[in-house]
């Protein structure tokens, strides 16, 4: 494997290309699928000389619902000619559904003018047939019986074909450089200036006396952002630990509080000072975002700070926070993924993590190799979307300024992977 | 008290209160920015003073402008307009009261245009501050206004269940599930809404009105992209930029904070003109925004030149 | 205490009870309950002024409201959970006759036992509370943990990855007629043919470019370094028109506040 | 036993979130993870309500400094418990919905809860203004860039900029500052934005994969514990 994944772009590419007609196959082979026909059995019932007549749906299908666990039935049909015309006779229509040839049961009315059902409440293993009446004010009028149809279960949704290769891909490029790095080759991975800056920031805090705020933002274990912000606590409390500072950090949520504490406890046991570590570094306040945000405000402006960590998801609270802590002449180290306060940090705080830094810099403070292959997995996804991105944007302007067909095909096969609707 | 609009000078005012505090604090940033070509820098708490009065004046001493949709707003309004009536919309409040200030102006335009327009609507919130504040916007706006309007048969509140994204992962499949009652405890079976609604996928249109997380972006991600369901987003200024990627193809359009409100109100007003004496909380609000946008960009402004001041001063070392 | 500060503070609880006095009065052809719903706005009033004083620097008045801030929240989040979810979702699931209890309709089902699972997991979390049995908060722990890394790896993977490569997908040339088109059209209108290709264009290299400044495992030297700086200017563009497109949103907040002072207040507006 | 078993369990669970999103006879697996989680979140908040008592009960005990507003904290959890938890003071008695109207916690809720919250979110006005004066500064070519994008935003959001600038013809109206901005917000921020996106989608991507594999294990803290 060639040390930058940008100089591999055309093995994936090919890799892709493969994989799509894999995708392609199998979703021809499946449109085939059984589609119940309108039979010619329907008895349209004879009218009475009063009654407004209107004319039956046609061409009704019935059909399995692709791609799921065998709970629907799409229904379509063309609606009645009457109600292409805007006199109003049309008021709407009833769908009846029978079960195992059982009798017809109306399962549900539908507004004018509509021209399709999807009925959710079908088993497995029971055959379905409908029809579909047209609604006068004072007339039905039925339409043919479909072929019964019983519904599918599917074992894997192929729509979602291509999100389940490029996982693959992406997840496999990403084991594939921890093992690399496991096995002991030396990766290299670029400075994050925010990350340098941790050392001196805990330095000066020990040097001024005073304690060191860790803010793992306000979201809970559900984030990745929360687990983010874990995983540089658990290296920056190991450096703490080893100057002998003083770190505080209250959290709004009583799981992140449980495993900061976890965190906290484990690097300084690393460090050989389990002794200097106790349970009141790590405090839950509250749920509420603003209640937790008047309290961290209070908080900053009596213990006075010497240094702020603020890591992970935030939201309004950041800018809040980030002034106060400017106002108390703390050093602040800022990082979050959340594009919209990433302005915020990078106006009130001395250094900013954008963005993916955020994940990235857990795996390079931990300098393991294990991490740091795994940042590489992370660039070749970066080098594949750069790659059709390029083909892609290429291929849509030629196709487009000259109409060159075949530039036209790259770019629906390119969409078609990269889209999931 | 004379409203002047956009395009009548400032200095036509003839109104005292509103010319004397214009000129408060025409003055203070004058002094300001004396203050910073002598490289003084101002304490922060005179700036806030001055934010403090900039938003005061335009409430007390009402100005008001005129706004027009632009087409990312447009494209909301003519979805909402264009249903035939009867469509299902989904009115998801997934806002605080800290954030009402901004959204709620939307959250009442939306609500107001749904019934207007006889469609059925379900109200719902991912935010457990945000229940009281869908009661009482429910009381005002729905139970106030539209009188005759059914519970259970013309709209529908669902309240809050905790679980952020997890509520939508589950009513993308399945509203049973998730909620088998509505917020009063009456089962969704016996409310003649939900007759031919199982689903998200079986609504017409989904509006997200919120600003946080979960938010619109979990709307797109655990419902929207899903299902082949329009969707709609009214949201808070601040998150406005995040969701542009999303514009147009999995968002057909966005509201951005206040702005975006009063943009929607003026485009409903136009098209139902009795909703205008209902109130625009929306267009009134920005007198306040504008004048505050002033004197945040003079602040700037004389930030830089006190920057440059003193930084000339110490090359002259 | 100071003597200073018990007149300052006596000062400012003499304001309020006026305040309650003449709101009460001015209340009272309206509402039957005046003296408290005057009560009530006044409070209101307090707290709102209680935090705002935090600008001007930490106070008394500041910590009450940041404590009882903190209290109440905790306490609001308990209960609305508690009611919408154990008593909404899973008792109807797990007891008939808690069901009765609660008045929530019970929903027989053959799988309803799993719905003790989360039960179980819960305790274990609460076990976090005793010293000894801590540990086995990490079961709930690890499951959440798995379930969250399992449902984002995918949806972000959909929404954040692949559908924004596909939507980068922009036209360079957008309703190219040839040379002599563009240029006997060409304005600097801003929906003519110029504006809107340099605006894919800008698209295109933008998010080339800011792909580039994320990248990790290469050198940003050269070529590369250079379309690394335009990823950072892309960036900077994008956090000052955040920032300038904020503002706005974060002024609306105040005039609420403000509303509610002049108007539910002190009644200086309608 | 203290660190496999969670281990495996994020393993599990993991694997069968990513997979389930593929095959639908799984999905019904995938929403009853999601329902699990809500319960247990819910026990999380009573966790969080047995810390907050501990640490101002503690306070209270040892007399620690400030001890006087945990007396504050500690009432306000425990009347909003009472209006919230036991529904004392709801007209509808146990039925009802906790936020009906009239109910205590709807009260509190009104009269406390809301001014509290709302102002703390007003203090950013406050604070975007003390920020704006004192960080946005031209010191260097990458504040400058984000200086003059901010400001060009500002000005287009107001009516100021059309005033300004409105009366540049239609063939170069491109330079009038709403038109400026709309296009700053349609390009170069939707450019910024998704190239910010992408990153974040495959740092989440190989994070949660770091997760699940058990690379990542740090909030597991350790064996010995």
């Amino acid at each position: 494997m060639p040390s930058h994944p940008t100089t591999s772009r055309p093995s994936y590419l090919a890799m892709l290309s493969l994989l799509f007609t894999f995708f392609l196959l199998p979703s021809i082979v499946l449109a085939q699928a059984e589609v119940g026909q309108a039979n010619v059995e329907g008895t349209p019932i004879v009218p009475d000389s009063e009654q407004i007549v209107v004319a039956p749906v046609t061409s009704l299908i019935a059909a399995d619902h692709k791609y799921d666990d065998g709970e629907m039935i799409d229904l379509s049909w063309v609606p009645s000619i009457d109600d292409q015309l805007i006199d109003g006779k049309v008021i709407g229509y009833k769908v009846y559904r029978l079960e195992d040839d059982g009798e017809p049961q109306m399962i549900t009315e539908l507004a004018p003018s509509s021209n399709g059902y999807n009925d959710q409440s079908v088993e497995r293993g029971k055959l379905y047939s409908y029809f579909v009446s047209t609604l006068s004010s004072n007339a039905e009028t039925p339409s043919v019986r479909t072929a019964p149809v019983e519904p599918q279960r599917e074992w894997l949704n192929y729509e979602l074909l291509n999100v389940l290769i490029i996982a693959l891909v992406l997840g496999g490029a990403v084991i594939y450089f921890i093992e690399t790095a496991r096995r002991g080759k030396k990766l290299f991975v670029r400075k994050i200036a925010g990350i340098e800056a941790v050392d001196e920031a805990i330095g000066r805090a020990t040097e001024m006396g005073r304690p060191i705020l860790f803010i793992p933002g306000i979201l809970d274990m559900d984030d990745v952002q929360t687990l983010a912000a874990l995983t540089i606590l658990g290296r920056v409390a190991r450096m703490i630990a080893d100057y002998d500072s003083k770190i505080f950090m209250p959290v709004s949520r009583s799981l992140v509080m449980t495993a900061g504490r976890e965190t906290i406890k484990a690097s300084y046991q690393a460090a050989g000072r389990p002794d200097a570590y106790n349970d009141d570094m790590v405090t839950y306040i509250t749920d509420e975002q603003f209640g937790y945000v008047a309290a961290v405000d209070g908080i900053m402006v009596r213990e006075r700070p010497a240094t702020v960590f603020l890591l992970g998801a935030f939201f309004a609270e950041s800018l809040i926070l980030a002034e106060t802590g400017n106002s108390v002449g703390a050093i602040q180290i800022a990082g979050t993924a959340r594009p919209a306060q990433l302005p915020f940090f990078i106006a009130a705080c001395d250094f900013t993590l954008i963005g993916e830094e955020l994940f990235a810099a857990s795996a390079y403070l931990s300098g393991e190799p294990k991490q740091m292959g795994s940042l590489k997995g992370q660039d070749v996804g970066k080098a594949i979307a750069m790659a059709a991105i390029l083909i892609g944007v290429l291929t849509v302007t030629i196709g487009d300024a000259w109409n060159v067909e075949w530039m036209q095909n790259i770019t629906t096969v390119l969409t078609e992977i990269f889209s999931t609707k | 008290m004379p409203e002047f609009t956009f395009g009548i000078p400032l200095v036509a005012l003839s109104d005292i209160g509103r010319v004397i505090s214009l000129m408060l604090i025409g003055a203070g940033l004058l002094w300001i920015l004396v203050r910073s070509l002598r490289a003084k820098e101002v304490d922060r708490r005179i700036v806030f003073l001055f934010i403090f009065i900039a938003v005061a004046t335009p409430i007390l001493f009402p100005i008001t402008f005129q706004e027009r949709a632009t087409l990312i707003v447009k494209k909301v309004f003519d979805k909402v307009e264009s249903l035939p009536a009867g469509s299902t919309v989904l009115l998801a409040f997934d806002f605080d009261p800290a954030m009402a200030p901004e959204v709620q102006p939307m959250a009442d335009a939306f609500s107001r245009h749904c019934l207007e327009k006889g469609h059925k609507v379900i109200f719902m919130t991912l935010w457990a501050t945000g229940q009281a504040l869908l009661t009482q916007s429910l009381e005002r706006v729905v139970r106030g206004e539209y009188p005759d309007k059914l519970d259970g048969v013309d709209y529908i509140n669902l309240g809050f269940k905790a679980g952020n994204e997890n509520v939508l992962n589950i009513i993308v499949t399945d509203f049973r599930m998730m909620f088998p009652t509505d917020v009063n405890g009456v089962p969704l079976d016996s409310t003649s809404i939900f007759d031919d609604v199982k689903s998200c996928k079986d609504l017409d249109l989904i509006i997200s009105i919120g600003g946080g997380k979960p938010g619109v972006k979990e709307w797109v991600l655990y419902v929207g992209d899903r299902v082949n369901v329009p969707m709609g987003a009214g949201v808070a200024a601040v998150v406005a930029p995040q969701l542009y990627p999303y514009y147009p193809k999995q968002l057909l359009g966005l509201l951005g904070g206040v702005k975006g409100a009063a943009e929607y109100e003026s485009e409903l007003v136009k098209w139902y003109p009795h909703l205008e004496e209902r109130g625009t909380p929306g267009l009134r609000m920005m007198g306040p925004q504008t004048l505050a946008h002033i004197v945040i960009m003079a602040f700037i402004v004389i930030g830089n030149i006190s920057f440059f001041v003193s930084r000339r001063r110490e090359r002259k070392r | 205490m100071r003597r200073s500060t018990i007149i300052v503070m006596a000062v400012i609880f003499g304001l309020f009870i006026l305040s309650w006095i003449f709101r009460s009065t001015s209340l009272a052809s309206v509402q039957e309950h005046y003296i408290m719903g005057g009560l009530k706005v006044t409070f209101s009033a307090f707290l709102t002024l209680a935090i705002l004083s935090f600008l001007y620097k930490d106070n008394p008045f500041y910590k009450f409201a940041e404590h009882l801030f903190v209290g109440l929240s905790a306490a609001f989040w308990m209960s609305m959970g508690f009611w919408t979810t154990i008593v909404g979702n899973l008792i109807p699931r797990l007891s008939r006759s808690l069901s009765e209890f609660f008045q929530v309709p019970y929903q027989p089902g053959s799988y309803n036992f799993v719905y003790f699972i989360p039960v179980i997991l819960g305790i274990m979390l609460l076990m976090r509370l005793s010293s000894k049995y801590g540990w086995f908060a990490r079961w709930p722990l690890a499951f959440i943990v798995g379930t969250f890394a399992g449902l984002n790896f995918v949806r972000y993977l959909r929404s954040d990855f692949i559908e924004q490569v596909s939507a980068t997908f922009v036209p360079l040339l957008v309703g190219w007629q040839g040379v002599g088109h563009f240029v006997s059209n060409f304005s600097l209108s801003a929906s003519g043919q110029f504006v809107a290709i340099v605006g894919n264009w800008v698209i295109f290299l933008g998010v080339i470019c800011g792909i580039i400044y994320f990248f990790f495992s290469k050198e940003h030297k050269g070529a590369f370094g250079a379309a690394s700086r335009v990823g950072i200017w892309i960036l900077m563009i994008t956090f000052g028109a955040s920032f300038g497109y904020t503002v706005m949103g974060r002024i609306s907040l105040l005039v609420g506040r403000i509303t509610f002072l002049f108007r539910d207040w002190l009644n200086l507006i309608s | 036993m203290k660190r496999q078993v969670p281990l495996i369990i994020t393993f599990l669970i993991g694997m069968i979130m990513i997979f389930s999103f593929f095959i639908p006879p799984l999905e019904g697996l995938e929403q009853t993870c999601s329902l699990f989680f809500d319960v247990i979140a819910v026990f999380a908040f009573f966790l969080g309500g047995g810390n907050l008592m501990r640490i101002h009960v503690n306070k209270l005990r040892r007399r620690k400094k400030d001890w006087g507003f945990s007396i504050v904290t500690l009432g306000g959890f425990i009347i909003m418990l009472a209006a919230g938890l036991l529904k004392i003071g709801n007209p509808g008695g146990i039925a009802a919905s906790p936020t009906t109207e009239g109910a205590l916690l709807q009260e509190i809720f009104t009269y406390v809860f809301l001014p509290l919250q709302s102002t703390m979110y007003a203090l950013l006005a406050f604070f975007v203004a003390s920020a704006s004066y004192r960080a946005f500064r031209a010191k260097n070519r990458e504040a400058t860039i984000l200086l003059i994008a901010a400001f060009v935003i500002l000005l287009g959001r107001t009516p100021f900029g059309m005033m300004l600038t409105g009366w540049i013809p239609e063939s170069f109206s491109v330079l009038q500052v709403p038109n400026m901005a709309i296009w700053i917000m349609n390009s170069p921020n939707l450019a910024g934005q998704r190239a910010i996106m992408i990153g974040i989608g495959l740092g989440v991507i190989s994070m949660s994969l770091r997760l699940i594999l058990g690379i990542e294990r740090t909030y597991l803290g350790d064996d010995s514990a």
